[in-house]
Formats: structure tokens, C-alpha cells, sequence
């Protein structure tokens, strides 16, 4: 089997029922999806194939056979960031970030497949992927926000939900 | 996820029936977001499976000229259904999330163990047939027959009389000895179809219980449920009572035997499926 | 600019969003193992045979170790607080709840260490389990814990943690209204997304490598030193970046395990809990049973409160002692009472052992006090704010324990909350403030608990 | 079917560091040849920020940028002893524990500097990387080039350690629970409003706004202080209206093995919420701060239970508050069960109470 993964060919040797997730991250040593319960409830692992979000832990290596798989490590470095990492940092949408990646993927699939951006429709996209510390809100508003792009980096983002009193 | 499992992929139904033979061992990958983590954390090695994505199964007929079935393959994937008409569509988008729904395919949903069903509800309402191969070959028969069978075969497409707003259909066809008959089967085709469901917005825990109906051509009402047993259930004595729904409620509530699960107990799903009924009902347009 | 009181973004907010962060299970260590552990079928049974031979004899496995395997078998993670041990690490002559660990076994693969513990055979005479803490006290009951019913260990040996201020019999009689309820939040998961893990590396020097997901990498390192009986610097705990933790992973319930097994092995060895061992073998917050009764005047001041806490601390005590006086010390909650007479008992079950989970102890106070405050409310007819208000912590008033409070911010809050949903105090509550009580705020009944030292 | 509508209100306390104290954190800090700050704490970052929030309180407190700062709690061999993230603790203790090493570093750039600048160390102040007289300023040395004086000229290397500890608080008295000294460090307060939905024919329950306010000492950093306030009214909202463990308790029965059983609070129940931070400082915080993350989720329950209430005239004091538990509590209603009164006795909850249950605790309601 051979997948073309975050742009590079590669070579899949797992029996072919094997969960992508395990392939990616036993055989190729790609690590950001995570295995959160590998048993497509939590969304850890989502990745792109072919441009549409799946689970990887419900996906049969064979069926991601010739496909496009892309990590969250495709989408941006840390030198370069994508628009919807950029968000995270900024909205300080990670807590403890292990429910990041796939929360990434699903919303980079959500904006370019044309998403308004608005509440609802962010909460729908994102509503199979679960988040224990953030409660989701700073996530859905990095993920309205995305499109605008350019962020000062140095700073977080403010909240429209607060309100400081001495 | 055993090395030694032999993965057979057929190239058409004809093929899949083929590999499948008796299913005798036999395990089949449609989607695979029940057969993969399954393998993956249980440690199952089946000696075969037949993955069926290229089994030619994938597809939504809605009936064209002369027609007025639709047919699904079994291999369709679920969010290809959310657009359908009630009570498909609603039922199909309460699913999993996105992700889960472009995966998931209708067979797969129709023979999942208890919990997963929720689409045997609205294609019970529908009246739908099964055609599905096994032991014996080929065999259509109806969804409700094959759902109470359970006898591990290969399901390859449902079929059911189209909803009006589906279009297509005829009033007259050809019999077989060349002569054109009217056909008053139009009168079983749904003019209404509704879904209520209970729970909160969710998408990655399961249906708690869900009600479909559909009002056809000719006044009939057909309901049925998922929820309230291993697998769905046409709700027939609330049919009978459809005209009050009141008393339909209480008599579906007085047919079902649901059960205890993490989801919801047995008396809650006893003491609210009335209340489905009555939503359903009354998008349906029938009874006072 | 100042870094304190900035906007900052996340230290590893990079690292989060790019998927570079490494959590334990991100690590990668030539000739890993992995680990698969024997559990318990049974909520109370009695071991009555386990013989590893099959299991060791089975393809790929490197190592099995049962409880005879380990050098301290028992150890209190809380000693220092003077709380005994009670809990085997691996379980010896009887299993106390469904999922207790019974037996480990290292193998080349995973599928290679479950065919091994299918393989470990283990028999069972099964006992009559305890699961409803209400029961607890009855003559006939079945024991879940070689303790009893209850943790007798707090001090002086006394069964329960007892909390007395002032007369309650005064407060009862002073009364207009004696008003109880029960209160009984559930046990919950605490839920990180990154489940139970460990990967422990032996190293050529004769140290252990553990990376572990633990809150806390020293309270863990003790608890691995002394079940192995070896000193801190054969240790070396590489942890700190946690995929969620609220509680869970305090427990330390992987680390030790993996390092006798990568001892055994020389190996390294990984375990990670599948989530279904999370959901059900893993500890949960606690389910309370809480039961108030209040007595209070018809204008609104609580003369005294009697509270009955049964804590459900599951098989074994862990943390529980220690929540359960911690939930002692908070039981007025967010108010000054003046009389108090509070029982708490830490009741064991044969369910999952609980441990902390964010709020510990007080959660469930929380939950009952406020929900209690609001049924007051609403029986005397007085405005949920005001009786709030009128009972506020306030600066000289004094804790259940007699200790003065110094900042009590209770009024602030509460006037805040107002303001944000566009609620209108009554003038005199309006004006309430967190200041030593005096005049109105100060009724005869809260004389004498009032602090006479000096607080700021 | 009728939707009704409820609101309802809570207020809470909740103690900084371990319950008794006893929780000790230490830290050491050590300069590099360029003024570069690395700190090694014990401390672990459990996605509350401990990494963020004491590399902030270093930076301001030795006087350099906070980009200066790389933190490393990644292992017990150079991190020293932390008692763990857990009992909001670690922005507090962890946190002073930081900031006393901080101070042992400023202290000890400033004598260094002095050296070099042959100024008293007591004359001289330290800000944004620069050490400089405070009555001349303009006479100014940057910290890397005192780090470099240290390595190159002195032979030293410029490190604090700090250490914090509230030594443990035994219980005086036994019997009346009586403790000599404080039994924890700052007291946080919280109160939460909550406006509920509520389905009267199926008893489902939706939170729709979560109004909070927190006194938080002083808000080292408000974008993950509200990560937390955020993070923790989820918890909230699943403990008061989703998640059990034990769906019928103390039955052990149909436990929920996955999330696709268990009640885990999703994206699709998040309500608007509304933030209000108070800074209200505590005498011996890190800059004032008290520790909040714990109590981030006690407030919620309670507020939800009294705005079911509002909405539709029943007590549910058993949690979570599920669509069965509101249902069987308005077919009580309805069939005529309430509180019993008699006097002035008011017994709410008898059906659940221990003395309907068990026999042999002689603990009676009144």
C-alpha cells in the first residue's frame, strides 16, 4: 500500500485492516494524531484523506490506500503557521493540547470547505471532537476568526466574554 | 488485526455475493467505523473480509420514469442520506458527527449491533425492503423480516415505495403479459414523512430513542422506533390509533419493551415515547 | 511590558497547535513492550488459584508479574498525612471491585500481551459486594474492606471526621424553621483525552527512565521508590507536559508496574489504557451522599446547620480521607454559621476507588450547600441574593474549624453576579460589604463567633 | 410540550494549595553567558498553564522580557521538588516557589552588576533586561553583559533557589475539628448564575448562559485564567446536567465504557458564557493571585439545580439532573409528593435520605 502523506510518498506495510492511526503513528512515526480512544468518539486522531476529515482510528489502512493523508504536521510549522493554528495560539484554543490536532484538522476542513464561520455551524463541525479543558468556547472563537489571518503573535486575543473589575 | 486475514475486494455485487458465499467466517468492511477499532481493540482475526468499496453498492436510485422505488445500496454513505426527505434525512444527520457520517454507510447501520440502528426506523416507516445474499442465494424480503432474522447476511440494498416529493412514479405499468394496468400501489407512496428524536444536540453519543413516521397517499400511517430494543420496531397498535394521538402514544408506549442502557433507562423511554409519537403525528398532519 | 497581568499566549501554544508537543505516548524507545493487564471480572471475590505458567510460555511474551512480584506490595500514598495503606498495587487474596489489576504481562505486541492474560489462569469465588453507602452501618452487611464499612483511621481512631461549633440543640430550638434535604452529585471521569500511560525505560547504569503522564512527577517518583524499595536515584521521572489531568492522574497507576516489568524484561515497557479501561477501571470522582438540615429564622440568618456526609470512596481509601476532611473544613460553604455538628465518614464499596478530581472534597459541599441555600430561600420567601448576602463570609467571621477569614470576597461576587444579570438589590443589601459584621449585619447569634485577632 | 425557562444562582469558596497545607514547591533559576534565564521547577503542566504563568512571574520578577525565559519542568533530575498540579496550587505555591528564586537571582545580578559598575547594589535597579543607577539612569549595564561578567570575569554562575511551604496544620481537636492556624493558603470566591431551558414533557434540561464572577487574587494572565473559568463551567455544566459514571447508582450496572455512551459534554452544549474577573488581592500570592482551577467547576451544579426549579417548580438534588430524574420528580409533583411539614419542620428528600435506606445510623433529621 501506498498513501501520499503530508506530501510525500509512503510506503504502507501494515496488514491492511490496521487502523491509519496506527500506521501513522507505529509505522511512519507521523505523531500529532493521537489516540484518545480508538474508537472514533473523541476526534484526536482526525486527519485529512484527501482533503476531507476522518478518523483515523476508523480507518482501515487499505481504504486510505493511493489517498492524500494530511496531518496537522502538513498544514504549518512552527516557523510557518497555518491560518488555523495561528488562531489556536492566538485564542489560546489549546489547554493541554492533546485533543488539538484533531480539533485543528476539523476546523481547517470546516473553513475551506467554504464554513460561514458562524457559532452553530462551527459548534456542529467540531461537535464529535472532545475537548475536556477548554469547554470549547476559545476554540470556536479561533475558529471564526481564522479567516481574518493576521494576528499579532506576541499577544493573546481578547475576550469578548470578559469583563475585569478591580 | 491479524496478519493472516485474507482481504477480498469485489469489483461488483455479483462478485461481493461471490466472496461472501455463506458468510461462514466471513467478515465485511463497508465503512469500517465499526469492523476496524473492533479488530483493532478486540483482537478479532476473522479468516476473510470482503471490503466493499468498490462493490458497486454505493448509490441512491430515486425513481425516474416508471418507477416509483428508490433503492439505496448498502454501501451508501451516510451523510449522502442526510439530504433525503423525513424521516430519512433528520434521522441520518443525527448520526455520529461529519466525520462519522462520511465514513458510516446505511448497511452498516442497518446490521450494527443494538445502539447503532437509527436508520432501521425511518425505513420501517417506509416500508422497505431488503435485498441482501447468504446461505440461500439472493432473497428480498422485507427490512422488518430481515432485521428480525439477524442471520449474518450480506445486505446489498434497501428499497421502498419514494416519498411523492422524491418525484417520479407512474399510475399505470406493464404486466408482464404486455397488458398496461392501472396500479394502485401509488396509494402506499408517502405524502409525509416526520422524525422526532430524543436528546440533546449531540454527536458522539449514541440515540437515545427516535420515532419515524410516514403518512402515505392513501391516509395509511406507519411508525416505527428505534431505542426501545436490540433493533428498530414498527410501532403498529400506535398505527392503529393513529387518528388520536393520545391513544397512539399510550399504545405505543403499551407495545415496546425497552430496556436499561448507560443512555437512558427503560421507564424513561416508556414514559417519553408518547411524546415522540405525538411530535411525529402531528408533523404528519393526522389525528385532531 | 510587563509580563504579569498580560495576555500572553501559551508557553507551548506552538507546540499544541503543529502536533509537535510530546506527550509519553509520543516517546519512542528502541525494543518497546507492551503491556496488557489481568483484570478483575468480579465486583468482591476471593482469588482462589492464579498460576502465570501458560502465560509465560506464550509467543512474544517477555515478562508477567502478579503481586508476589512486588517488594512493597502496599504503600499509603498518604502516610505522611497519617492514612494508612490498605490497597495492594496488584491484587493478592482478593479482588474488591470489577477491573482491579490482578496480573501484567509484557509482550512484543499488543495483541501478543492480551493472548497472554487470556492465557493466566485465575479462579474466583465471588462475595456479596457492598454498593449503596446508605447501607453501610447496617448489622448484617457484607464487608467490602478488611477496615470495614468505614475508614476508622482519623485521628484517635475515631470512624468519621467530626466537625462541632457552638449548641446545635440551642440553634434548633432558637429556630423558626428546620428545613433538610439530601444532596447526591455523582461519580464522574475525570476524562483527560490522553488516557493512562507510562513507558518506563530501563537504563545501562541500573536507573529507570519512566516517562509518565502524572500531575505530579515527585508524589509519583515516592510512590514508584517505595513499592520497589529503592531510593529516589534510580529514578528519573520525565513527565510535566500533561494531556489533561483534573485529578485522575494522581493516582500513579501505571508507573511502577511498568518499571518491575521493564526490570524483569530489560526492556522498556509501555501501558496505556485503552479508553474503555479509563471509562471503567480507572478511578472517578466520588459519589456523595449529603444530608443538611438548617435551622434558620424566619428573616433569613442560619442559627446552625446539622450536616451527615457519607462519602462513597469505592475498594480502597486512596485520597479519601484526606476529601473528606477537607469537605468538613468548607461545609458552611460560602457562610457563617455559628453552630455546627457535622459527622463525615469516608464509606467504603466495592466499586472503582475514587480519587480527586478538580474541586475535591468541596464540589460536592458545593452542590449541596448551594442548592440547599436556594430551597431555604425559596421556603422562607426571601430573595435568594439577600439570604446569600445576609450570611456571606465576612472579614472577623470565623470557619468551621475557628479559623478567622481575612479576605472573604463573597459579598463582591455576589454583587458582581447582580449587576451582570441586570438583578436590583434592595438599598441596604446594595451596600453590603465584606467588612467586620456590626449593627443590622451583626445579630446577637453571630457575637460569639466573631474572631477577637486581628485579620487583615 | 411546553419549553420553560429558569434562572438561578450560586456562590461558593474554595482554598488554595492542599487542604492542612504540608505542599511544598521549590524551583531553581540559573543565568546563561548572554542573560538568558532558564528555570527548572517541579511543576507539571497539566494544560493549566503552569509553564506560562511562572514563566511570567520570573520575568517580571528578575526585570527581563518574558522571551527571555525558557522553562523546563520536563524530569526529576533537574526540576526539583514540586507536590503537583492539583488543589490549585501551582500558579500559587509553584508559583511562589518561582518567585523567590527570581528574587535570589535579581539579588544576585544586582550585586554582580554593582561589581562591574562599582555602584552599591542597593543603588541600583534592574528592568527590562537592564540594570541601572536609580539616580542616574542613564548609567545602565544590560543583564547579559552582567551574565558575561559573571562567566568570563568572576568565574560564577548567577542561580536562586526558592522554596515555598505552608508547614502542615494538624487538627488540634479531634472531636470539634478545631485547627491552630490556617489550614490552607488564600480563599478564592465564585458565584455563578445560570439560565436554563426545560422540556417539561421529556424533562430534558439545556444551560443556556453561564454569568460567572471570580475573585481571583490578581490575574497573572487572563487569557488562560478564562481558559479556566471557560474549561471548568463545561465540567460544571456535565456534572450538573450530563455525565454520571454510575447511570443508576449505586447499581454498578450499564456503566458507559465509551463516549459514545457516556454523557461527555461536546461543543454542542455550550452556552453563552459570561466572564467577570474581580481582582481583589491576596496578601501572601504570587503577585497577589489566588489558585481558581479547582473551583472552576463547583458553582454551575447548584445554580442549574435552582434554575430547574424556576422553571418548573421541582427539586432535583441528585446529579446529574437528567431528562428521567426531572420527569419523575414532576410526576411526583404532579401526584402530590412534596416536602413533609409538620411545625416548623421542613424534610425535603425523606425518599432518598439515609433513614430510608439503612438502619443502623442512629443520625435522625431533627
Amino acid at each position: 500500500m501506498k498513501i501520499t502523506l503530508n506530501g510525500a510518498d509512503a510506503q504502507v506495510d501494515s496488514p491492511p485492516l490496521t487502523p491509519l492511526l496506527h500506521v501513522l503513528r507505529e509505522e511512519l512515526g507521523v505523531l500529532s494524531a493521537k489516540a484518545g480512544c480508538e474508537n472514533g468518539g473523541c476526534g484526536a486522531c482526525t486527519v485529512l484523506i484527501d482533503g476531507s476529515p476522518r478518523r483515523a482510528c476508523l480507518t482501515a489502512a487499505i481504504a486510505a490506500d493511493g489517498s492524500e493523508v494530511t496531518t496537522v504536521e502538513g498544514l504549518g510549522t512552527p516557523e510557518a503557521l497555518s491560518p488555523v493554528q495561528k488562531a489556536f495560539v492566538h485564542f489560546c484554543a489549546a489547554q493541554c493540547g492533546f485533543c488539538t490536532p484533531g480539533m485543528v484538522i476539523a476546523a481547517t476542513a470546516y473553513l475551506d470547505k467554504g464554513g460561514s464561520g458562524s457559532r452553530e455551524e462551527i459548534t456542529e463541525a467540531l461537535a464529535g471532537h472532545v475537548c475536556r479543558c477548554t469547554g470549547y468556547l476559545k476554540i470556536v472563537d479561533a475558529v471564526a476568526a481564522a479567516r481574518e489571518g493576521d494576528f499579532d503573535m506576541s499577544v493573546a486575543a481578547e475576550s469578548p466574554h470578559t469583563q475585569v473589575r478591580a | 488485526m491479524a496478519a493472516t486475514t485474507a482481504v477480498l475486494f469485489p469489483c461488483s455485487p455479483g462478485e461481493a455475493i461471490e466472496a461472501f458465499g455463506d458468510g461462514d467466517g466471513v467478515r465485511i468492511l463497508a465503512g469500517g467505523t465499526l469492523l476496524v477499532p473492533e479488530l483493532h481493540l478486540r483482537g478479532g482475526a476473522p479468516e476473510q473480509v470482503v471490503a466493499l468499496s468498490g462493490a458497486g453498492l454505493d448509490f441512491v436510485k430515486e425513481p425516474c420514469d416508471g418507477e416509483i422505488m428508490a433503492r439505496v445500496g448498502a454501501m451508501t454513505p451516510v451523510d449522502r442520506l442526510c439530504t433525503q426527505p423525513a424521516p430519512i434525512g433528520p434521522a441520518a444527520r443525527g448520526i455520529g458527527d461529519g466525520e462519522i457520517r462520511a465514513a458510516a454507510t446505511l448497511g452498516g447501520n442497518l446490521c450494527a449491533p443494538a445502539g447503532f440502528g437509527d436508520l432501521q426506523a425511518p425505513l420501517l416507516a417506509l416500508d422497505a425492503s431488503a435485498r441482501s445474499a447468504g446461505s440461500d442465494r439472493e432473497r428480498t424480503e422485507s427490512l422488518e423480516d430481515f432485521l428480525a432474522a439477524r442471520d449474518g447476511r450480506l445486505l446489498l440494498e434497501v428499497s421502498y415505495v419514494a416519498p411523492l416529493e422524491m418525484g417520479g412514479g407512474m399510475h399505470l405499468r406493464t404486466t408482464t403479459d404486455g397488458r398496461r394496468v392501472f396500479d394502485d400501489s401509488h396509494y402506499s407512496r408517502p405524502a409525509a414523512g416526520a422524525f422526532a428524536s430524543l436528546g440533546r444536540p449531540h454527536a458522539h453519543h449514541f440515540t437515545v430513542m427516535s420515532v419515524s413516521g410516514v403518512r402515505t397517499v392513501g391516509g395509511e400511517v406507519r411508525l416505527a422506533a428505534v431505542g426501545v430494543g436490540p433493533v428498530g420496531v414498527r410501532l403498529r397498535a400506535a398505527e392503529a390509533l393513529a387518528h388520536d394521538p393520545e391513544a397512539a402514544g399510550a399504545a405505543a408506549a403499551e407495545e415496546v419493551n425497552p430496556s436499561d442502557d448507560p443512555l437512558a433507562s427503560g421507564w424513561y423511554r416508556r414514559r417519553t415515547l408518547p411524546s415522540l409519537v405525538r411530535r411525529v403525528l402531528s408533523e404528519l398532519e393526522v389525528g385532531s | 511590558m510587563k509580563a504579569v497581568g498580560a495576555r500572553l499566549p501559551r508557553y507551548d501554544g506552538v507546540g499544541h497547535a503543529t502536533g509537535r508537543t510530546a506527550f509519553v505516548d509520543d516517546i519512542r524507545a528502541h525494543g518497546t513492550l507492551w503491556a496488557k493487564a489481568l483484570r478483575s471480572p468480579h465486583d468482591y471475590a476471593t482469588i482462589t488459584r492464579l498460576d502465570t505458567t501458560a502465560a509465560e510460555n506464550m509467543p512474544g511474551v517477555r515478562a508477567v508479574i502478579t503481586h508476589a512480584d512486588v517488594p512493597l506490595l502496599e504503600y499509603g500514598h498518604l502516610s505522611a498525612l497519617g492514612i494508612p495503606a490498605d490497597e495492594p498495587l496488584l491484587a493478592k487474596d482478593e479482588v474488591r471491585y470489577k477491573g482491579q489489576p490482578i496480573a501484567l504481562v509484557a509482550a512484543e505486541t499488543t495483541e501478543q500481551a492480551a493472548d497472554a492474560v487470556a492465557a493466566i489462569e485465575v479462579d474466583f469465588a465471588p462475595k456479596t459486594p457492598l454498593f449503596d453507602v446508605r447501607k453501610a452501618f447496617d448489622a448484617d452487611v457484607s464487608q467490602p474492606h478488611h477496615w470495614g464499612t468505614v475508614y476508622p483511621h482519623f485521628e484517635e481512631s475515631m470512624d468519621r471526621r467530626q466537625i462541632r461549633k457552638g449548641s446545635i440543640e440551642k440553634a434548633f430550638d432558637d429556630a423558626d424553621k428546620i428545613i433538610s434535604g439530601v444532596y447526591r452529585p455523582a461519580a464522574i471521569e475525570q476524562m483527560p483525552i490522553e488516557t493512562q500511560v507510562c513507558l518506563s525505560v530501563p537504563e545501562p547504569d541500573g536507573r529507570f527512565t519512566i516517562y509518565s503522564c502524572t500531575q505530579a512527577l515527585y508524589f509519583s517518583m515516592g510512590v514508584v521508590a517505595a513499592h520497589m524499595q529503592i531510593p529516589l536515584n534510580r529514578l528519573k521521572f520525565v513527565g510535566g507536559t500533561v494531556g489533561g489531568g483534573f485529578g485522575g492522574k494522581v493516582d500513579t497507576a501505571t508507573e511502577t508496574v511498568c518499571t518491575l516489568l521493564a526490570q524483569r524484561s530489560g526492556r522498556p515497557v509501555k501501558w496505556r489504557w485503552t479508553r474503555e479501561e479509563e471509562f471503567l477501571c480507572s478511578s472517578t470522582r466520588a459519589p456523595w451522599h449529603m444530608e443538611i438540615i438548617d435551622a434558620v429564622t424566619d428573616d433569613g440568618w442560619i442559627l446552625g446547620r446539622k450536616m451527615l456526609t457519607l462519602h462513597d470512596a469505592g475498594a480502597y481509601a486512596r485520597f479519601s480521607p484526606y476529601g473528606v476532611t477537607k469537605h468538613s473544613f468548607h461545609h458552611t460553604g460560602a457562610y457563617t454559621i455559628p453552630n455546627l455538628h457535622f459527622d463525615g465518614y469516608v464509606v467504603f464499596t466495592n466499586r472503582v476507588p475514587t480519587t480527586a478530581m478538580r474541586g475535591y472534597g468541596v464540589t460536592s459541599v458545593s452542590f449541596a450547600v448551594e442548592s440547599h441555600m436556594s430551597r431555604v430561600a425559596e421556603e422562607l420567601g426571601i430573595d435568594p441574593f439577600e439570604l446569600r448576602l445576609k450570611n456571606a463570609n465576612r472579614i472577623g467571621d470565623t470557619s468551621p474549624n475557628g479559623i478567622a477569614y481575612t479576605d472573604p470576597s463573597t459579598v463582591d461576587v455576589l454583587h458582581a453576579i447582580s449587576e451582570a444579570t441586570g438583578n436590583e438589590l434592595a438599598p441596604g443589601y446594595a451596600a453590603a460589604s465584606r467588612q467586620r459584621r456590626a449593627g443590622e449585619w451583626l445579630p446577637d447569634h453571630l457575637l460569639a463567633q466573631i474572631s477577637d485577632t486581628e485579620v487583615h | 410540550m411546553a419549553i420553560q425557562k429558569g434562572h438561578g444562582i450560586a456562590s461558593i469558596e474554595y482554598p488554595t494549595g492542599m487542604n492542612q497545607n504540608g505542599d511544598p514547591s521549590q524551583a531553581w533559576i540559573k543565568v546563561k553567558p548572554d542573560g538568558r534565564i532558564d528555570v527548572f521547577s517541579g511543576t507539571t503542566d497539566i494544560g493549566n498553564g503552569s509553564k506560562t504563568i511562572q514563566s511570567q512571574i520570573v520575568a517580571d520578577t528578575i526585570g527581563v522580557p518574558y522571551d527571555w525565559i525558557t522553562f523546563d519542568n520536563s524530569n526529576t533530575d533537574s526540576s526539583p521538588v514540586c507536590t503537583g498540579t492539583f488543589a490549585s496550587r501551582a500558579t500559587f505555591v509553584a508559583g511562589k516557589a518561582v518567585l523567590k528564586a527570581a528574587q535570589r537571582v535579581r539579588e544576585r545580578i544586582l550585586e554582580v552588576a554593582g561589581q562591574e559598575m562599582e555602584i552599591s547594589p542597593d543603588d541600583l535597579d534592574l528592568d527590562d533586561g537592564d540594570v541601572f543607577a536609580k539616580d542616574a539612569p542613564t548609567r545602565r549595564m544590560s543583564v547579559g553583559d552582567v551574565a558575561a561578567a559573571a562567566t568570563w570575569t568572576y568565574g560564577e554562575l548567577i542561580t536562586g533557589t526558592g522554596a515555598h511551604l505552608n508547614p502542615y496544620v494538624p487538627i488540634v481537636d479531634s472531636s470539634t475539628g478545631e485547627v491552630d492556624s490556617p489550614p490552607h493558603a488564600a480563599i478564592s470566591y465564585a458565584a455563578c448564575a445560570a439560565d436554563v431551558e426545560v422540556n417539561d414533557e421529556t424533562g430534558e434540561v439545556r444551560v443556556l448562559r453561564l454569568i460567572q464572577a471570580y475573585d481571583v487574587g490578581r490575574a497573572i494572565n487572563p487569557a488562560l485564567l478564562e481558559g479556566q473559568i471557560e474549561g471548568g463551567a463545561m465540567m460544571g455544566l456535565g456534572l450538573g446536567v450530563l455525565e454520571d459514571s454510575y447511570p443508576y447508582y449505586p447499581s454498578v450496572d450499564n456503566r458507559a465504557g465509551d463516549f459514545g455512551s457516556y454523557y461527555a459534554p461536546s461543543s454542542a452544549d455550550l452556552p453563552e458564557m459570561v466572564n467577570v474577573i474581580i481582582e481583589n488581592p491576596s496578601v501572601d500570592g504570587p503577585y497577589g493571585a489566588k489558585g481558581i482551577g479547582e473551583m472552576a467547576n463547583n458553582a454551575q451544579p447548584a445554580a442549574i439545580a435552582t434554575a430547574v426549579h424556576d422553571a418548573v417548580g421541582v427539586w432535583v438534588t441528585e446529579l446529574p439532573i437528567t431528562p428521567e430524574r426531572v420527569l419523575a420528580a414532576l410526576d411526583a409533583k404532579s401526584g402530590g409528593s412534596g416536602p413533609r411539614r409538620e411545625g416548623k419542620h421542613v424534610a425535603y428528600d425523606e425518599e432518598i435520605s439515609i433513614n430510608a435506606v439503612g438502619t443502623g445510623l442512629a443520625w435522625r433529621a431533627d
